[in-house]
């Protein structure tokens, strides 16, 4: 791999991290600890967008390096760690499916996503190119964070961490989208966190607590 | 514009949906709506029966109107098959509506200029069933049939077995068009062309010939009560006010017997006898089983209701014969099973019609449905008595009555059948034969046991000494259909001659020779097989005259009143009839296995003996119950997709986005 | 085809009218004899319907005029047949106005009008009986349907006369079919006409009879035009019976005078036979319990289909 | 012109009743830009009658036959709607289950709704069409748990997660898209997700890349579109959100939503062409009737029974779509304009009937015909638009995807069959038992509003016999785009 520019190899690491970590979020339960996390994520996708710019060229980028770093490093994870204390929800009880069968099933996927990008990847031709197989492995391990957790407020961070893995398929396959649409999907992200912010607030309320167990009552008898 | 048949036509269809309308002006009003808008409607009817009939003897001719999809306008065609349908709708409704003018009685059901509305949606949807040329027209029709028809079926919605009897009737109705749907999806041929005429030129497979007959069977023969199809029937005939119940058991399941008509001999132009096979077989058993359970039943309205049941059957008996015959090249047999069988429309519209006024008015006299609480009614309402013995004597089959014409006709199909080329077919027609004779033979029984158990015998309640005699409305009303059955069944060659066109347009067959002879029905050549109705009525009349004369003449005419002896036993009551049970037991005794029978028989040392018994149709333990089981089941499982737990939601997206990505892969 | 002597047609149709007690007369007479007791008479039944004739007729209070009526219909729909019945002659008067099947219609008008008239009283018995008589004919009326389809089968014609021309100018041939509809035949006879074994006409035990509860309430004139109806019925059937199986000796459609008288003393011949069968099928033959008759007719029902079917397999 | 009119109405119309929803005059103001909405929107199609397809706003906005309609029917659906909830809110203000600050609330994020609808539809940018239809779910999630009762934020959270999860895995897709796009159209070029220029190029786009956006694509929308096995949101969130979202939601977001797939479904047949998306389409059409109709079966809470009524009507539509060709566009098209229209005039008796009754669980509704005829008969008439009776539109479209069906895909007719046989037995014998009986319900406050239900059937009652020349011309014009 020495080949390679160090612009690719410095791409190549953060990908990695970006793995490394969506990992960890699966594994901890720890809630401050994910937030925490998803901050580590924003750094990560802050500095690869800068370098990606810096590469390509393209001036909307730093734009969007700009955003990721306002947003997911300084605003939501401060929204996050915010409603935690107001709402003291420190740890996530035990998951639906226990940890290493997770992991298990995490690897399993990671090399699914793997597959499934090869034919994708041959054809870009941005310095990231190869690791959309990353992103989309990112995309795919959220999704099971979603899905294996008890507490609202990890989904909701399993969800945005979902959203990190979709900002880095689109910036390293594609440089990033056209700034219309990036300002767009930052301004719905922000926005829907707030709205989650609320809702945490309307669920206290009503359940005084934020386990999910309590949603479980709409179904058909 | 020049007035031809086909704009008569519309215009009453047009003009009956403004009378509809027009009844929502003064809708609590019986002047306005009975004594204005029915006759109205009626007088309408006579001219669409008038056109019609000389409709038949002209041209077809064909109309686009300017509704509809954009590339499927509506369009309207009058040819001789649907010409005698029309004729069949207008002359009973003509009757039908007359005597519906005098039916209303105040503060009864809901508002009579609603029901106005509704009668008069449900009848120019009828005619515009049988007028359409295109499959999406003739299913607005059908499906706007179905539906006036049932909000006039729960007329009385706050009953709850007139809900559910509408609701079974609708759902089957539905299903049964939906099926007609694939039908003409099969019949378009791939040219993406509704109308009648592109279907005619679509070449399709024999498999997909057979599979659009099939659904057609099928879907209309939900309409018109074949077997096991028929379970709405005796639930919604009686549920609707009688006028209703008249021209659906009349006119309605006729349309479907039309329907079936135009896809299997018109649409389909290669008839293959096996689908006449299947047909006749279906239409033997719906006959004896309509008639069977007619024999047992103690409601009046639901007895003739099954009684319909039968007579569907015997027309589909005399289609099934028209098919096979048509599908083995015996066009001239084929033509005489068609006659037979439309002949048998027209009479059973008539009589059914009037039977079924009959009960209308004496519910209206006695509020009471029940044969086991009627009788001797016919000194109460002798008019009514009077007319509904006609329609009894010609629903019975009983020479010189109209009746008889039709099973005349139909015996005579089964029997000229030369050897078939088939040996199943061999068997087949006898057999349709003797089944056919028992249904008439049955078909006699029950009338006698209608007839007899409400009008004559002894007033089983007290309360009937105050029923009255229907009004002059409903008199004329019923007067007209029993001049339509007398008429039917002293001149069929006339009707012969105008059905003979349907032939000719259909099978391109006629009857041959025989109308010649004014005056006798010679279906052959004159040495096999005749009969004239004329010559025949006025033989039973001249004897009957003569031995009266002479009896009075050579003896003495005195009478002396007197009880009645019974063997001398002293104290007669009414209970001590015969009862409609009664009546039924020996076809129970007989036919056991059709039904499912609950019977309470009280033990010899009951203090207070009850007798009590339960017929049910086992049809429903066969077909309908399992289905409804089959569905909760299935409903019960998929209940699990919805836990409510969101995590499994995610899951279900989760695989299937995995699933599909794995496909694409 | 022309009626070449009505006034004969017409003169042999009251001869049966006329003749028809005479009938019923000669087999009660048989059955005395094979019973040895002594007859009353071949004119007995005359004698009891001039005494009918002669009465006052007692009408129940509750009776309509379909109870009055309905005697009438029965004998005129009875004479009605005996004018389209070849009972002397192959020609009868009405033969091309009706054919066997309109025939089976003319003895439903006089069954359903007999029924109706005694549901027509409101007394137990009468509905009972005609309950009864509706329950014979629905299951009588198809086999005697059934046998005459096998007839016209054979002759391919539904006219009676033709059948009768066709099967008595024919070769000797046999017909499997007939034979089996020559047994139904027989039963629907004893059936339709009340006697041994479905009903027993001398019975008035109640719980037994058919058609006798039903003609309960008539008296005097009506009683009688209802006696002779069903005389007049027997004689029928039986003429219906040897057209059908035995034609053979009645003349020829293009036959003179003379062979139409001697076809007419044949045919008397062969009635009086067929009355001393059926005094002989009674006196041997124990009455049914009422509710073996179904299965009695359902038997000559299935018989009268099996020949039909056989002659559909063997063809003809 | 028009066209900015009508984005700019409804923005400013939430930006207003965010300030002042809460005085008594906010539902008339809410009515008020609806209408706004609704006569801009009239422009807008004048125009395109007029001029034919316009593309505007350097190429970011057109409007094409496709959604010229939509568009109308939008701001219609929109406008009569906004007519209902006034007298509604009313009403549930007088029962107390909402306050003026949650009435704010309510008719800003209606305002806003519309918004992203008419974004999401005029725009070009399958970017810009991501980012509306996440909007509109952002807006509407607030008005689903409206009330504040368990089971709406239950109904609503769910709602979010799941359509949110779905609408991730759609911006996944169009990063593929995209990147698809590039190879076409040249480097960051911001005219390749531009869908006019994508259209143009379709046929060498990579067919391996873009079969896999369309997975994406397709769960992600269809998640919003309400296919099974991704519909579970929609019954809560329609059974739990006062009665003008669940007509919105059921009119209109869900055509938005399955716009989208068949934009999509444009760009991938043309490229692979090798039938898989119309049938995955099928499939999930197929799948959706089916399991809806045993959905059906057992429900007792009306609102819930219309919800599954949706799924399955977006199922027909959707196996309509994956049959493709002229005919069964055509009925896909018209079939999704009469059951908006249907289904929500059916919503709005729905809503009355429950305020009256006070209960949503059917059972307890008796005898409408009896205590007030209109919502009676108006409920009557819905369903039997809505269960395919004629002369109604819906039975228009349904006799033309069936008939269809039975040509081109007869294994797919029995299940038709089963399916609408059973739906009919499941809504027919609820909504029977409610119109008709004996009564136990009582009088409202405030008169209801039943000139959009009536104004509404009469439309698809129109549509069932006549089709107007322009809006045929529309469908067909989409149909042989849509191929």
């Amino acid at each position: 791999m020495t080949s390679l520019p160090w612009t690719a190899q410095l791409i190549h690491l953060s990908a990695a991290v970006l793995l490394l970590s969506s990992f960890a979020m699966l594994s901890q339960r720890r809630i401050l600890s994910l937030v925490n996390l998803y901050r580590l994520q924003g750094v990560v996708l802050t500095v690869s967008t800068l370098v990606v710019a810096y590469t390509s060229g393209q001036n909307h980028l730093y734009v969007s390096a700009a955003l990721s770093l306002v947003l997911k490093v300084i605003m939501l994870p401060w929204i996050l760690g915010y409603l935690i204390r107001r709402l003291n929800v420190r740890w996530d009880t035990e998951p639906l499916l226990n940890i290493p069968a997770t992991m298990l099933v995490g690897i399993l996927l990671v090399v699914f996503a793997f597959a499934l990008s090869q034919p994708i990847t041959r054809l870009s031709t941005s310095v990231a190119s190869s690791t959309l197989g990353i992103a989309m492995a990112v995309v795919l391990l959220s999704f099971l964070m979603m899905i294996t957790r008890r507490k609202a407020i990890s989904q909701v961070i399993g969800f945005l961490a979902m959203e990190n893995g979709l900002f880095f398929a689109a910036m390293s396959a594609t440089h990033g989208m056209p700034m219309i649409v990036e300002l767009g999907v930052a301004l719905d992200v922000l926005v829907g966190t707030l709205i989650l912010g609320v809702f945490f607030f309307q669920i206290r309320e009503q359940f005084d607590s934020l386990d999910l167990q309590h949603l479980e009552k709409l179904k058909e008898e | 514009m020049i007035v031809t048949s086909l704009g008569v036509v519309l215009a009453v269809v047009l003009a009956w949906l403004a009378i509809g309308l027009a009844g929502l002006l003064a809708p609590r009003s019986l002047a306005w709506v009975g004594h204005t808008l029915f006759p109205l409607g009626a007088a309408l009817g006579l001219v669409l029966a008038v056109f019609a009939i000389l409709a038949l003897f002209a041209v077809p001719e064909a109309r686009v109107l300017p509704l509809g999809l954009p590339d499927l306008p509506m369009h309207v065609r009058l040819d001789p098959l649907a010409a005698c349908f029309l004729a069949l709708i207008g002359l009973t409704v003509s009757g039908v509506s007359l005597y519906a003018a005098g039916y209303f009685r105040p503060g009864e059901g809901a508002a009579p200029g609603l029901m106005c509305l509704q009668y008069h949606v449900f009848l120019s949807s009828m005619a515009m069933v049988v007028l359409a040329d295109d499959a999406f027209t003739f299913m607005v029709a059908w499906e706007t049939m179905a539906l006036s028809s049932y909000f006039l079926v729960t007329t009385q919605h706050r009953v709850s077995e007139i809900r559910s009897a509408g609701f079974l009737y609708l759902l089957l109705a539905h299903i049964g068009a939906i099926s007609l749907l694939l039908c003409f999806g099969v019949l378009q041929g791939g040219s993406w062309q509704f109308t009648f005429d592109a279907m005619r030129v679509a070449t399709l497979s024999p498999a997909w010939a057979s599979a659009a007959f099939a659904l057609a069977l099928f879907g209309f023969g939900a309409k018109a009560g074949l077997v096991p199809m028929h379970v709405w029937l005796p639930e919604a005939h009686p549920a609707a006010p009688s006028p209703v119940s008249a021209l659906m058991s009349g006119v309605m399941l006729k349309t479907a017997v039309y329907g079936f008509l135009r896809v299997s001999l018109d649409l389909l132009p290669h008839t293959q006898w096996q689908w006449g096979a299947v047909v006749l077989v279906l239409g033997g058993f719906t006959g004896l089983f309509g008639a069977i359970f007619a024999a047992v039943q103690t409601d009046m309205k639901r007895l003739l209701a099954y009684s319909s049941i039968e007579n569907i059957g015997i027309i589909f008996s005399g289609l099934g014969l028209a098919l096979l015959y048509r599908g083995m090249g015996m066009a001239s047999l084929s033509a005489l099973a068609l006659a037979a069988s439309l002949y048998h429309c027209l009479n059973h519209a008539q009589f059914k019609s009037l039977l079924f006024l009959a009960t209308g008015s004496v519910l209206h006299a006695t509020g009471q449905r029940n044969l086991g609480k009627l009788g001797g009614l016919i000194h109460r309402m002798p008019w009514v008595a009077g007319l509904a013995l006609l329609g009894t004597l010609a629903m019975a089959g009983l020479p010189p009555l109209n009746g008889f014409i039709s099973e005349w006709l139909l015996l005579q199909t089964f029997l000229f059948s030369p050897t078939l080329p088939h040996n199943l077919a061999n068997m087949l027609v006898p057999l349709g034969a003797a089944a056919f004779a028992l249904t008439f033979a049955l078909a006699a029984y029950v009338l006698v046991k209608f007839y007899g158990v409400i009008f004559l015998g002894r007033s089983r309640e007290t309360s009937l000494a105050q029923a009255h005699d229907a009004g002059w409305l409903e008199r004329i009303g019923m007067g007209w259909l029993a001049v339509l059955c007398v008429a039917l069944g002293l001149f069929p060659v006339f009707v012969l001659h105008a059905l003979d066109q349907v032939n000719q347009s259909l099978l391109g067959a006629t009857l041959g020779d025989q109308v010649t002879s004014w005056w006798a029905v010679v279906p052959f050549a004159a040495d096999r097989a005749s009969y004239s109705p004329l010559v025949f009525g006025a033989g039973i009349a001249v004897c009957v005259m003569l031995t009266f004369a002479l009896v009075h003449r050579l003896y003495h005419g005195r009478v002396r009143r007197s009880d009645p002896w019974d063997c001398g036993f002293p104290d007669q009551t009414a209970r001590m009839q015969d009862t409609a049970e009664g009546f039924g037991q020996p076809i129970r005794h007989i036919f056991g296995p059709f039904f499912r029978i609950r019977r309470l028989v009280p033990t010899p040392f009951d203090l207070a003996p009850k007798y009590n018994l339960e017929l049910a149709d086992r049809w429903w333990d066969w077909l309908y119950t399992p289905i409804v089981r089959a569905v909760e089941k299935g409903a019960h499982w998929v209940s699990f997709l919805q836990q409510g737990r969101i995590s499994l939601y995610l899951v279900y997206s989760f695989a299937t986005l995995l699933i599909l990505l794995a496909f694409v892969l | 085809m022309t009626v070449r002597f009505p006034l004969l047609a017409l003169a042999q149709a009251l001869l049966a009218i006329g003749l028809a007690p005479m009938l019923v007369g000669w087999v009660d007479q048989c059955r005395a004899w094979l019973q040895n007791r002594s007859g009353a008479g071949l004119l007995q039944p005359y004698r009891t319907l001039r005494k009918l004739f002669h009465k006052d007729a007692v009408v129940a209070l509750g009776a309509s005029p379909l109870f009055r009526a309905s005697p009438y219909i029965q004998l005129g729909a009875m004479a009605l047949a005996a004018a389209i019945i070849p009972i002397f002659g192959s020609q009868p008067l009405l033969a091309a106005s009706a054919d066997t099947i309109a025939l089976v219609g003319l003895f439903a008008v006089a069954r359903v009008f007999t029924a109706l008239a005694g549901m027509d009283i409101g007394t137990a018995f009468g509905t009972l009986g005609a309950r009864r008589e509706m329950l014979i004919g629905f299951l009588s009326e198809p086999a005697l349907l059934m046998v005459f389809f096998t007839a016209s089968l054979i002759s391919h014609s539904t006219l009676l006369s033709t059948i009768v021309a066709t099967l008595a100018h024919r070769e000797l041939a046999i017909y499997p079919s007939l034979a089996f509809a020559g047994v139904a035949f027989a039963m629907v006879l004893l059936a339709e006409n009340a006697r041994v074994p479905i009903d027993n006409p001398s019975t008035h035990l109640e719980l037994t009879m058919i058609h006798e509860a039903m003609v309960l309430e008539y008296s005097a004139r009506h009683l009688a035009l209802i006696e002779w109806a069903s005389a007049l019925k027997l004689l029928n059937f039986a003429a219906i019976g040897l057209a059908l199986f035995v034609p053979w000796g009645l003349p020829s459609p293009g036959s003179g005078v003379l062979a139409v008288l001697a076809g007419t003393a044949i045919s008397l011949l062969k009635l009086g036979l067929v009355g001393a069968v059926l005094a002989l099928i009674e006196t041997l033959s124990a009455k049914l319990r009422i509710f073996r008759a179904p299965e009695f007719l359902a038997t000559a029902f299935l018989l009268a289909v099996l020949g039909l079917l056989v002659h559909q397999l063997l063809g003809s | 012109m028009e066209l900015w009119l009508l984005l700019a109405i409804p923005l400013l119309g939430c930006l207003t009743l965010a300030a002042f929803g809460a005085r008594s005059w906010a539902p008339d103001a809410n009515v008020g830009f609806s209408t706004a909405t609704f006569l801009a929107s009239a422009a807008l199609t004048r125009r395109v009658i007029i001029e034919g397809p316009l593309l505007l706003g350097n190429e970011q906005f057109f409007v094409d036959p496709f959604n010229v309609f939509l568009v109308a029917l939008t701001a219609f659906v929109g406008w009569t709607t906004a007519m209902f909830s006034r007298p509604y809110m009313r009403i549930e203000e007088t029962h107390g289950r909402v306050n003026r600050q949650r009435l704010r609330l309510y008719h800003s994020m209606y305002q806003l709704f519309m918004a992203t609808m008419l974004l999401a539809l005029l725009t070009n940018n399958l970017g810009l069409l991501w980012v509306a239809m996440e909007a509109a779910t952002l807006s509407t999630v607030l008005l689903v748990s409206l009330y504040r009762t368990a089971a709406s934020i239950e109904a609503a959270w769910k709602y979010f997660i799941l359509c949110g999860v779905g609408i991730a895995q759609a911006l996944f897709g169009t990063i593929l898209l995209y990147l698809a796009a590039e190879k076409v159209l040249g480097e960051g070029g911001s005219t390749a997700l531009l869908w006019t220029h994508l259209n143009a190029v379709k046929g060498q786009l990579e067919p391996g890349v873009l079969s896999v956006a369309f997975v994406f694509l397709l769960v992600g929308y269809g998640t919003k579109v309400g296919l099974a096995p991704l519909h579970n949101w929609l019954p809560d969130a329609h059974a739990e959100g006062p009665t003008p979202i669940s007509a919105v939601l059921s009119g209109l977001l869900l055509n938005v939503a399955l716009y989208a797939v068949v934009r999509c479904k444009v760009l991938v047949e043309g490229a692979t062409h090798s039938g898989l998306a119309g049938h995955l389409m099928m499939g999930f059409g197929l799948l959706s009737v089916l399991l809806a109709a045993f959905f059906l079966w057992r429900q007792r809470d009306i609102k819930r029974l219309f919800g599954y009524s949706s799924i399955e009507h977006m199922g027909i539509v959707t196996f309509a779509f994956g049959m493709g060709g002229p005919v069964a566009n055509f009925a896909a098209l018209l079939h999704m304009t009469v059951h908006s229209l249907t289904k929500s005039a059916i919503f709005f008796a729905v809503g009355h009937a429950c305020q009256k009754a006070g209960t949503q669980v059917m059972d307890d509704i008796r005898g409408l015909l009896v205590v007030s005829p209109t919502i009676g008969w108006g409920l009557m008439f819905g369903t039997l638009a809505i269960l395919g009776m004629p002369p109604f539109g819906v039975f228009t479209s349904e006799f033309l995807i069936v008939t269809t069906a039975m040509r081109e895909q007869p294994w797919a007719t029995p299940i038709l069959l089963l399916a609408l046989a059973i739906a009919f037995a499941a809504i027919f014998r609820r909504v029977q038992s409610m119109v008709f009986g004996e009564t136990t319900l009582k009088p409202l406050p405030h008169s209801p509003a039943l000139v959009p239900v009536f104004a509404h059937l009469g439309l698809v009652l129109m549509l069932g016999v006549y089709i107007p020349p322009a809006l045929a011309t529309w469908y067909r014009l989409a149909a042989a785009m849509i191929g």
